[in-house]
């Protein structure tokens, strides 16, 4: 259930040369429990609201952890309203032990809490990095997280040696480059995987949010099941029942 | 109550002067109960809904800029048979009426589409998208065709740029009410893809150039007017019924600020309006609208808020 | 160089696309040597002149709102003559083209301060501003009589709600360019009086509306048509450009940062422009307009980023 | 003549109850030879520029000081872009000794320079003060102004002994109230001073101005000389040449 709320930044910290995590004290119990794949619709003073992307929590001080690129600078102590939670957790898969996330030329916030969590469950988890998303500060990673780099946009090392290890790939780049980035990769996975399994494979979509209700329209991704707002149905979608944009 | 239709046949009476715009709240506005006290509104207006499905636009479709933003959505939904079925049963229980708004693009379209929402459940009233080419003489067939095969109030929303040329030939035809304006269209680019997206322009500077519209319109409108566009204040609500609105309709505000939408609804609820235009607000909050300045100007300046300026000088 | 007009007797070429528009700079465009260089400008336009003085409009006649503001002013001026007497002889030794903005209220008016500007040194040519209720008839009338005395190069400023409905008239009864467009009508309460004041509404959101109305008017216009309306940046003066327009003017930039106005006019000088629209721009900077995602942008997804984006959906 | 410029906010200090004294380092050399009467259009994040009124400058700081009502709040080091100087420099009559500065129901920010040089320059001045002009800190000024409060708006205690002892008066209100409240005061004059000399009664137009060049026809007062731009011609009017807004 969404809500407004309020959160008070606690810290402000710089990761790497170009990005930033915010510590956030938060007002609603209920955002405690905002899960992998939902994020919070955040006033921070243009005309819309963006879109902050939870990537954990800080037990130990309690607060929520947000983690973006640099740009606006933020101030302890500041108030900011939010929105959400938007957006529907990613659903990992009954029994997922080796866990594949590979981030095509993008900024991969949108997968960190989820890396994170996989850890704890004592998952195995490769990152797939490629273009910007090289770019991410992966000293601030876990150890135990295998980092693949690839140096082309739309594809990687090893990528069938990973593609068949894995029981489950959550792809992420920018929603633009949807079709024509996945596509490969379900005719890929077609040849190791004669039957993909539902869900498999998930492709996760990053786009502003005006509503993050379902309302606008603005968010909207064609799927076999209609238009389907990536607020509320998404991010995550699977990637074989996409018609894309 | 206020009457925010032509008295008669086709009458909606609404409790408090502040609806939510077409498009804002979805089809399901009961998501926004956790943001807002929906029962405190007027009425809300659906998203749109056309005779066949339509699908969303593709490729980039929101550009964010300036202090507003603007919007290309391509107006989806599952038809309207299927939008019935599955909301149909939301509507009829919910707290305020539930106007549908209906794309009006071809009049055998919109006939069939105004039948089935009268059989619908909950569905309280229509309105009536313009496309911003339409021609006095469409809107006149588009409103007959509505009002063939249905009994509902029948509001009729105009594109501003031509809601003056517009207003004459959709109260002749029957409106029940005037919308006063869907927001006009613009181009500008995204930033991400470097392309030009074609769609709607919002945002609050919207609200200068609607309330020109409505107070243009309302003197010469035998129909309540209905203002939309740019509210973000209860202030920017007042000066629409100052200006002669029956009602106003918020609109991106509420995905902004849901709980300011809550405010202005509270605020403008004291309001008792009568029927419609012409009527000034019995009660004007003090410091709000009215300053100190205001209460000692002098009279002798003229005010031509609503005309050219060109008109209003004195050589 | 650039051609403005259309190539024949009453042609003008300039040697920078991006203008002043009228208003901006006043009468005494030299007075603004101080703030930037104005050689480096493409031409200038004058503020309104009409057949006789006119007053300042009264009262409030300012709103600052929302990222722009309204003004009011009345138009005033000394009357042809007077302004001509008085600013000719700065005119003349204006580095760069002077047009002066005329008033196009009457025929008879406009027949005698053509004549009047005609006569008049340092003036290069005409701009002619249409009041927001002309009609097409009207202005084929208005643009005949600025031809009957008047040798000079004629542009004709079209009202922005209206500027489809017009250019076909314009163009046909002789416009040399079409400038698009003159800003909106609004009106917003003052806070200071607590009044409603109306006037014409300026901001940088003011270009997604003007760009559409450029991107639709270039594909049927057979004369050059300059973009007017909201640039605050050379991205903003390239992407009318790209859209087909043959030159610029810059608006209230003018005004709240003059120096960034020859920052634009210095940018967009790189641009070796053909005689007029469809023309692509020969530079485009990398990393301005063009994004690292735009050049492998999927050339599959419609663009529709002047028309009517319910055209674009596919269900 | 109008120069685009830089300054730097050195100190802020409020003043009073309502408002504060920003210090400016000018970048431009010419600013400091701004006159009282002149102002600055600052950029402060706002679309159009705002009216920045000198008050004196600091020679021993080498800065120059602005006031204004308490509002947006300023930090030290901020750097504000400037257009100026804006206006015409108020002209004291020739051997004025015994100056009166009249503000009615408005901020008295306009007179406050002015009063400064005179008080250097060894004049007697009164100070009028009446509806909110009263919330100024007077104690802010130098003792030796006389200051006049009025209870009423539009007029003050010892209305005609001030105007009888006076050489030359400047009057400050709100620019749509200028018409009812000077002309009542010519009135009186003229029953006091048979031949007002000419610049006796100065008006001051504090409006909003757009361009501070004369260009947008924003801050036009109609006088016997035409349509005047106060940007240009103003801020100061002779009241008696004055057919108001
Ligand atoms: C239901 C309905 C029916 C309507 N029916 C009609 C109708 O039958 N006829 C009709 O005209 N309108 C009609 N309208 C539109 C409405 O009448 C107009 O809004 C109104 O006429 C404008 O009046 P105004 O004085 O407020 O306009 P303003 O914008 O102030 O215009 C005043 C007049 O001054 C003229 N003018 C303005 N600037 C200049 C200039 N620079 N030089 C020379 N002239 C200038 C204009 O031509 C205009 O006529 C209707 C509206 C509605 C809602
Ligand atoms: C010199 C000059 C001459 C011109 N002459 C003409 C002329 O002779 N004829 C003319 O028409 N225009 C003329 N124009 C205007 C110009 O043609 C229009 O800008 C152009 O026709 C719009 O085309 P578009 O596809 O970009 O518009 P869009 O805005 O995309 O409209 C596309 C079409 O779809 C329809 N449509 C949009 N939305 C809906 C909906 N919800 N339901 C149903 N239908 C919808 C509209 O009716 C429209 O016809 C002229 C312009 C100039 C400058
Ligand atoms: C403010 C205004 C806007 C108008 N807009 C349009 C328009 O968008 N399209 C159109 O076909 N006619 C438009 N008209 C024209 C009128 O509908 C009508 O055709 C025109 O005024 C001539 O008819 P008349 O003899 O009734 O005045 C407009 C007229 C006015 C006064
Ligand atoms: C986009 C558009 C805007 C128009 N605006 C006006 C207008 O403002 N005033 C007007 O009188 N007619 C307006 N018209 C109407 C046309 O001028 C013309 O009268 C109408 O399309 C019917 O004539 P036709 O048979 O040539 O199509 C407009 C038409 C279009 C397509
Ligand atoms: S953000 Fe509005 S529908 Fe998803
Ligand atoms: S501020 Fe523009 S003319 Fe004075």
């Amino acid at each position: 259930m969404i809500r407004e709320t309020k959160a008070i930044i606690e810290r402000t910290r710089r990761l790497g040369a170009g990005w930033q995590r915010l510590s956030l004290a938060v007002e609603d119990p209920a955002l405690e429990h905002i899960q992998p794949g939902q994020t919070l619709l955040a006033d921070t003073g243009d005309y819309l609201r963006e879109n902050w992307i939870p990537v954990g929590f800080d037990s130990e001080e309690g607060v929520m952890l947000i983690e973006h690129p640099l740009g606006r600078t933020y101030t302890p102590g500041e108030v900011i309203n939010l929105l959400g939670p938007v957006g529907t957790p990613f659903q990992l898969r009954h029994g997922v032990r080796h866990l594949l996330l590979v981030v095509l030329d993008y900024e991969p916030t949108r997968l960190l809490f989820l890396l994170h969590q996989a850890i704890k469950k004592e998952m195995a988890v490769t990152l797939v990095l490629t273009g910007i998303a090289r770019e991410y500060p992966i000293s601030t990673l876990p150890p135990v997280v295998e980092v693949i780099i690839g140096d082309e946009p739309e594809t990687w090392p090893n990528q069938e040696d990973t593609l068949t290890w894995a029981d489950q790939v959550y792809l992420l780049t920018a929603p633009m480059f949807s079709e024509e980035r996945y596509l490969p990769l379900i005719y890929t996975l077609s040849k190791l995987r004669p039957a993909l399994p539902e869900g498999f494979l998930q492709g996760v979509f990053d786009m502003p949010m005006p509503c993050g209700t379902g309302a606008c329209a603005a968010c909207m991704v064609r799927t076999s099941n209609g238009n389907l707002p990536a607020c509320v149905d998404g991010p995550a979608f699977d990637v074989t029942q996409l018609k894309f944009l | 109550m206020i009457e925010i239709t032509r008295p008669g046949k086709y009458s909606l009476m609404i409790e408090n002067p502040v609806m939510i715009a077409s498009g804002m709240m979805g089809f399901d506005p009961m998501v926004y109960r956790s943001l807002l006290k929906i029962e405190k509104l007027g009425a809300i207006v659906t998203s749109a809904v056309s005779l066949r499905p339509r699908g969303s636009a593709r490729g980039p479709r929101l550009v964010n800029y300036r202090g507003g933003f603007l919007l290309h959505t391509g107006l989806p939904n599952a038809g309207v048979k299927r939008v019935i079925k599955k909301y149909s049963p939301i509507w009829v229980d919910s707290p305020v009426p539930i106007l549908v708004h209906l794309i009006a693009s071809d009049t055998n379209d919109v006939m069939y589409s105004a039948e089935a929402l009268e059989g619908a459940a909950g569905v309280a009233g229509i309105e009536l998208g313009l496309h911003d080419e339409a021609t006095p003489a469409q809107v006149g067939q588009l409103i007959e065709a509505a009002r063939k095969r249905c009994q509902l109030p029948l509001l009729v929303k105009l594109p501003l740029y031509h809601a003056r040329y517009l207003a004459q030939a959709a109260e002749d035809a029957g409106a029940d009410a005037l919308v006063v304006a869907s927001p006009p269209r613009g181009t500008e680019r995204d930033a991400q893809s470097g392309r030009l997206v074609g769609g709607r322009v919002y945002g609050p500077w919207l609200k200068a150039q609607v309330l020109r519209a409505v107070g243009q319109l309302v003197p010469h409108a035998a129909i309540p007017v209905i203002a939309c566009g740019g509210i973000h204040s209860a202030d920017d609500a007042r000066d629409y019924v100052d200006a002669g609105a029956t009602a106003v309709q918020i609109d991106t505000l509420t995905w902004t600020h849901p709980s300011q939408v809550e405010i202005i609804a509270r605020n403008l609820g004291g309001l008792e309006l009568t029927r419609r235009m012409g009527a000034l607000a019995d009660e004007w909050e003090p410091g709000i609208g009215k300053t100190r300045l205001m209460s000692s100007y002098p009279p002798n300046l003229p005010e031509f808020p609503f005309g050219d300026d060109d008109t209003s000088t004195d050589p």
